[in-house]
């Protein structure tokens, strides 16, 4: 089963993507991370939350949603 | 689960007129006797040189409504309010404009002021709107909250 | 001595129209990045059966203004604030009606969340300000700050 | 010479009056106010402060003004 990945604010930048679907199997949130990071060496540098089907998980969560959100640091009001 | 969650955002600027109407619309209940609004403006900040010409706001919309939302309800249990009401920009606010508008209501004034900046505070933190500080030269740079 | 007393006081209530202006007029100040909104609304309390259907404020004006200079001046210099503007009704404001504005500006929130509170706090306990609180039956009693 | 003096809010009901002019020596505020007290008896349930010359003044003060305010509690906002 694919994932769709979201890329939000600069880090559509980083990856010149606004979003994408992968395939494989991640584990948890944290290798998640760990192969987007591979992939687009330049989120290395930006600090990042990941949501899976909006809501924000931790890197020790399981992947088990369809869709994950790659947030960058809020900066609303 | 998505139990009345309302829809934070707006396009383009919140108007003089948005916020009039809103607080007129308070004027039925007069239970109130206190109202705290808090509103963002976008600023003409000079960096390197350049001056910010406007913001372009984006935001994961469902993950930010949800987020007001557990706002919402954790602030009516912590303060005595009547009301409560938030927006936010989204796309283009020129400098000079307001982007940001919470507004709180209750019998008496101690409640609006502790939970106005509680609020406003936990919005900043928690909910994931990315701003685009555009310069004049169509040039940008990421906004970064203080 | 008199230097730039401003006139706090306007007849009647205060519009919704009347606060948009204020708010548009500060559109053009963009090194103001936070703005904080304080209203005084009349609330309409019953007291043994009956209703408080308006409020009929006087005041010793020429005290009045001066103590707001005060409390201004003192605020522009403990906070760094862009602006701040107060305005209280004289005569009748009736219930659900504003009857008290106090507006801060400045480049970042906190200071306006600061002052405000102090500013309405301090309006509150030292300017010499009398509401008469009129019932439906035309009967009153003197309004008691808490 | 003569003291005007205004009497503010709920003051006026108690004392039937707006202001009125009043002559004589008084000393210090003070007296002043207990003087007012003996005229209009009512005034003793009602914490008021005095102002003279539109300054707010406390009892020890000398009288040396024209204007005397009696303000009742503030109950403004």
């Amino acid at each position: 089963m694919g994932l769709r990945v979201r890329y939000f604010g600069q880090l559509q930048e980083i990856t010149g993507k606004k979003e994408e679907s992968l395939t494989g199997v991640f584990g948890t949130i944290g290798n998640l991370r760990a192969h987007l990071i591979r992939c687009y060496p330049g989120l290395e540098k930006i600090h990042f939350k990941i949501a899976q089907d909006n809501t924000i998980d931790i890197d020790s969560s399981e992947v088990n949603g369809t869709l994950i959100d790659l947030l960058p640091p809020f900066s609303g009001g | 689960m998505k139990e009345n969650i309302k829809n934070i955002f707006v396009e383009g600027a919140i108007s003089p007129t948005k916020i009039a109407t809103s607080i007129a619309h308070h004027q039925s209940k007069t239970n109130i006797g206190a109202h705290a609004i808090f509103l963002g403006q976008v600023r003409a900040d000079q960096i390197e040189g350049k001056t910010v010409h406007a913001i372009d706001y984006s935001a994961q919309t469902e993950i930010a409504n949800q987020v007001c939302h557990e706002i919402r309800e954790a602030a009516f249990s912590k303060f005595d309010l009547s009301c409560m009401h938030i927006y936010h920009s989204l796309g283009t606010v020129k400098s000079g404009e307001v982007c940001f508008f919470v507004f709180v209501s209750s019998a008496h004034r101690k409640p609006v002021f502790e939970s106005l900046t509680a609020i406003v505070n936990e919005i900043k933190a928690k909910v994931p709107v990315f701003g685009k500080e555009i310069f004049e030269d169509q040039s940008h740079q990421w906004k970064v909250n203080q």
